[in-house]
């Protein structure tokens, strides 16, 4: 038997669902016999009736629905049908969401699932990596698991934190990755990153889609005779500066990785942190690998070039090993 | 002394006979008056950080959204409802610790002037953005219906301005398909700050919005405390019946600038003269003198008293200590473990 | 063979006989539907990337909405009206190249399916996020005015979901509020996506909205074509002589899934025995049938015609290179100086 | 005679409208006898007839507007009336405006004019500084002007170039900041930055207000012997990594600073680029100062606290010169 991560995220749904009866899923599509643009919510409306509910096509309502559900005592997760349409409900999420724990005192226990990342042909809208912009403002917590047991552990987390979590679910990993059965225990805090393969010589750090970038740029670069380590961040913010600015002790080279846009976010952010706090750390100018500064683009031909790759990566570890 | 604690028992308004609950309401509304012409001039004297919104002429629609709210309800003010807020429950140091920026009001000096609230009380703190705090409303009512809640219904208020932004849409229609008790009074006021109606909308009545919602809609004048109670008491007593959710619109003139920074000079005195333009808080007044309601004496010890009431809550305020930074916490998430994680 | 070149004459659709008009539309709606049934084998037998959506059992809402605009008009149409862009002048091969990933295209390659659009042809590209192109078409319509055109009239397209974002509300006022010649055609086909009505909207008519915005509302029966014409013509025509907005809402059923990748199963049986449900292509021949309005081998020709043209487009597209990522230009600014300094 | 900050805002504005016709301006009270919130736009109705409109509190639609008046020949400026409220706009400047010329080859040349940054007793919602999540998507300009010479010139180039412009203007700058007069000709081009005060032992990058904090910083530190060298970004986004670059060449200390929330963002992206670009020219740890992770706060104690001022700027320089 296996399980895939989008199987995952259902399956952490319906435990949720059933363990806490404050919980309810919210979105386009959720509910009745369909189950989400992604089949993430297939059958749970059957199985939890009135507590998978579609909605209209208004993603700030039904953002700020979830809030006022949350303020009441109960644990809303909304579903967006893709990251992307998450535009229309940011104000909700930063203005609303966001600043009501530093307000009132009173936290706004709601999960916001992105389906997030690019997959081929989908081009501009269907497409974008989101955490950036969350993670930017204060009062959310970004979540952005790599793995099919983190995609299980860390959605009941999101679900069980007081505070707004914008949960960050990859769209390639849906069908492609896949595990042998979920966890039975929670895996590492909120917060904590995780070393995906240990290395001496240079650590890449990434999250998401692009942990198995990185993963598959390890493996080659092993063959070429360098030990690379390779850090899971799990969550962009909070940001674990202290095991990466660990893993760049070890190793002296850095090299960062996301799949958003190249101007500020993530990768910018880690390289910022490990230069300010770690400068003495590095033997190594420290490198990044991003998206591309153009919209998303949809001919397969194109998105294969816009997104970081197992080849651009190497090419860019490569430059940074001979250093 | 008029009880300004957050109400936890059941209003009398609902049940009162009509003209008790006209003296209720006109006694808020000069609560409301007395508390905010002292703010303005708090202001003016430069004892105030930041602005001033007040609800001069505002206080009969907004003391109406107030005070049909029983224990259970949810009520989400905007800008000019301190009539209401109080009717609702808001003690008034709330406000002047609010607006004073004292240490120990609701929003502790993180947040000023008219966003505060205690949602743990069910009063909803808004946010800037308008039109956004109608879908919060449903949210709570929906909550409401999952913990299989009773007798329950929101109120949410919104200016003819705020009913243009995409957020107002959204949670208007959210509502209709929810089919949650909200009542939602919009107070057209002829102006989105300096931006006269001809240039927020070109429908003939803001109320035809209501029946493309799904909404059941309804005028009001928002001159007319009588009217005011009446439409609004009666669009929360069917909604707490499970019509369908209520739309009010109240028509009236601001009589203040947009906040006490503006001098409104752009309120043209034709509209000035508009019907709608009369001082709603005078005109209750006069109804109460010329139906011999009270006697004068009576309404003098009401003035005495509202007075007082302001006084003592700005003295409150004004002896308490300010925030300071060092003290703060400064930190957005309430989850520890993980706010120690976050520079 | 018809004309499927972008059309720089005025149509003779708005003053050609009734039957004359009906035929034409009729050509269109089969050429769609030649088109459209053509894309889902290609799509089916793996040969497009991404998305197919189509507009079958919508073509005579959407074919009305290309025909009567005119040189200097602009349409915005969404992702059912593939009717509505032939008759409004676009290539076939547009769309070919588009879906089949040609560089040769109007998106070459960047941009796929519905996404398409010549925004310099006044046939907008549409973004995803629905609601988000009527004030696009208001602003273009603002700049016509602006520069003293005459004669103009803009046509947006809408979903009835895509009446529940607030992007359209926003839309739809601000186009009243600044009086601009535009005709909003909304098609209930009585899903978005998989969600039903009953969870989109609550109100009894989405007609009702007109009246709430200032707009002038009718009503149509997408299923026939004739009323298609007359109403959405009538509407054309109107704002074009300076009437308010006009808004047309039709009753369809999408007679597809959502995209090819979707088997609609959600649709119940119900839904599929309602008289909205009925295939407006077929009724439209069933009347050239009945009224004889051409004989049995001018249909046979016009559907061996718009087969050749589509095999002719597709083979085109299919010949044609695909984009390079090492050619390709990766800035999304045009200011070529600073786009230099853009990494 | 002398001219405010926010004077030369409204003068770009007055000539763009006399020397274009295809100029107009829309925005919440923008027009009318009242002239903005801010009286940006203060008289121009009245000047341009019919060209200055006051529009519906409807932030998305005012832009989507924009993008249709431009795409037909017109050179439309949306006054947002606080950079906070443009999150409700945020789709159509980023998803529209700003993938267009990508998707048709066809430019939209909007510009949004953002009245930004923090003022005392503000709060949480008229204080924001947005600059950093337009940058973060392709497709924009984004304009940071420090000077009432640069809020002159680069409105007037804003509203010249064919694409979308996010012009960020600070709203403590408005009266604060005077010049004696106008420039007569244009500045330096869009995307370069600028020296504003020389230096060799410290090179402090800023923007928008934090340039007036940092040339503080600087004479501050002068008077400790220190000369500290302080570039002046001017845009965000194309960001002059070349005159950064330089500059740190010359003095290998780098300290940057601005007003948004801490992750990711500006500050970030100017450290990962010169660490990336420039690793041996850096004698020091490159720092940073940021505003604080939450909300920002309306008592002006903790607003002082919140945002990087002389002092917080000052502390981390002295730190990083004794590296
Ligand atoms: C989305 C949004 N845009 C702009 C503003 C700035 N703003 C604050 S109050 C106001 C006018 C509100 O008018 P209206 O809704 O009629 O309420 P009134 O002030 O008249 O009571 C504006 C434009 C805002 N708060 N929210
Ligand atoms: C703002 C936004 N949210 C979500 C989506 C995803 N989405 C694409 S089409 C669709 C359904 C549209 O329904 P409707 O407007 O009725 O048009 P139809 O597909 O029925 O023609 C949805 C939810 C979107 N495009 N935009
Ligand atoms: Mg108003
Ligand atoms: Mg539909």
């Amino acid at each position: 038997m296996s399980i895939t991560y989008l199987e995952a995220i259902r399956e952490a749904q319906a435990k949720l669902l059933r363990d806490d009866e404050r919980v309810f899923i919210y979105g386009e599509d959720v509910g009745g016999t369909f189950g989400g643009a992604f089949k993430a919510t297939k059958g749970l409306a059957k199985e939890f009736p009135g507590r998978v509910l579609n909605t209209p096509i208004s993603e700030d309502a039904m953002v700020g629905a979830a809030i006022g559900a949350a303020l009441e005592g109960m644990r809303p997760i909304v579903e967006m049908q893709f990251a992307d349409f998450s535009s229309t409900a940011l104000n909700q999420i930063l203005n609303n969401a966001g600043t009501h724990y530093w307000r009132t005192n009173v936290p706004v226990p709601i999960t916001v699932r992105l389906p997030c990342g690019g997959t081929k042909g989908s081009g501009p809208f269907h497409s974008q990596s989101m955490e950036s912009i969350y993670a930017h403002y204060p009062g959310l917590i970004v979540m952005t698991p790599a793995t099919v047991e983190d995609a299980y552990t860390m959605l009941i987390e999101a679900v069980t934190i007081d505070d707004p979590v914008v949960y960050c679910e990859h769209k390639y990993l849906y069908y492609h990755l896949k595990a042998d059965k979920l966890p039975t225990e929670g895996g590492l805090p909120t917060g904590r990153a995780r070393i995906a393969r240990e290395g001496r010589d240079l650590t890449i750090v990434a999250y998401s889609a692009m942990l198995h970038e990185g993963l598959a740029v390890a493996d080659e670069l092993a063959r070429e005779g360098f030990e690379t380590e390779v850090v899971d961040l799990r969550t962009v913010k909070p940001l674990d500066t202290e095991t990466i600015l660990a893993s760049v002790a070890r190793t002296g080279r850095l090299l960062c990785v996301g799949e958003s846009f190249p101007w500020g976010g993530a990768t910018a952010e880690v390289i910022s942190r490990v230069t300010s706090e770690g400068f003495h750390l590095l033997d190594a100018a420290p490198q990044r690998v991003n998206a591309k500064d153009t919209p998303i683009p949809y001919h397969p031909n194109l998105w294969a070039a816009h997104r970081p790759n197992a080849k651009t990566i190497a090419d860019k570890a490569r430059t940074l090993l001979r250093e | 002394m008029l009880q300004t604690a957050p109400r936890r028992k059941k209003s009398t308004a609902s049940r009162a006979a009509p003209h008790e609950r006209f003296l209720e309401a006109f006694r808020w509304m000069l609560l409301a008056r007395t508390l905010e012409d002292k703010l303005v001039s708090l202001y003016r004297g430069g004892l105030i950080t930041g602005g001033v919104y007040v609800g001069r002429g505002q206080e009969a629609v907004s003391v109406a959204c107030g005070l049909f709210l029983q224990k259970g309800d949810i009520f989400a003010p905007l800008i000019r409802d301190q009539a209401g807020r109080s009717a609702f429950g808001e003690p008034l140091v709330d406000v002047t610790r609010t607006y004073l920026g004292s240490r120990q009001g609701p929003m502790r000096g993180r947040d000023g002037n008219i966003h505060r609230g205690r949602p743990r009380d069910n009063q909803l703190a808004m946010i800037s953005h308008l039109g956004a705090m109608v879908s919060v409303t449903v949210g709570v009512l929906l909550a409401k219906r999952f913990k299989r809640e009773k007798n329950f219904v929101g109120l949410s208020c919104i200016g003819e301005g705020g009913m243009q932004t995409g957020s107002f849409h959204e949670g208007m229609n959210l509502a209709a398909v929810e089919q949650v008790p909200l009542v939602v009074v919009a107070t057209n006021n002829h102006y989105a700050y300096s931006t006269p109606n001809d240039r927020e909308f070109a429908c003939h009545d803001l109320v035809d919005r209501a029946i493309g919602y799904g909404f059941e809609g309804y005028t009001i004048d928002g001159n007319d405390l009588t009217n005011c109670l009446d439409v609004i008491g009666g669009a929360v007593k069917r909604a707490r019946a499970g019509r369908p959710p209520q739309l009010v619109v109240a028509s009236i003139l601001r009589l203040s600038g947009h906040g006490e920074h503006d001098d409104a000079s752009y309120v043209t005195d034709e509209m000035k003269r508009q019907p709608f333009a009369r001082d709603c808080l005078k005109v209750a007044e006069q109804m109460i003198v010329d139906l011999n309601l009270v006697d004068p004496e009576t309404l003098r010890e009401w003035r005495e008293d509202a007075a007082a009431q302001v006084d003592q809550a700005i003295a409150t305020a004004q002896k308490e200590a300010a925030p300071e930074a060092d003290q703060e916490d400064w930190c957005a998430v309430s989850t520890r473990r993980i706010a120690d994680q976050i520079e």
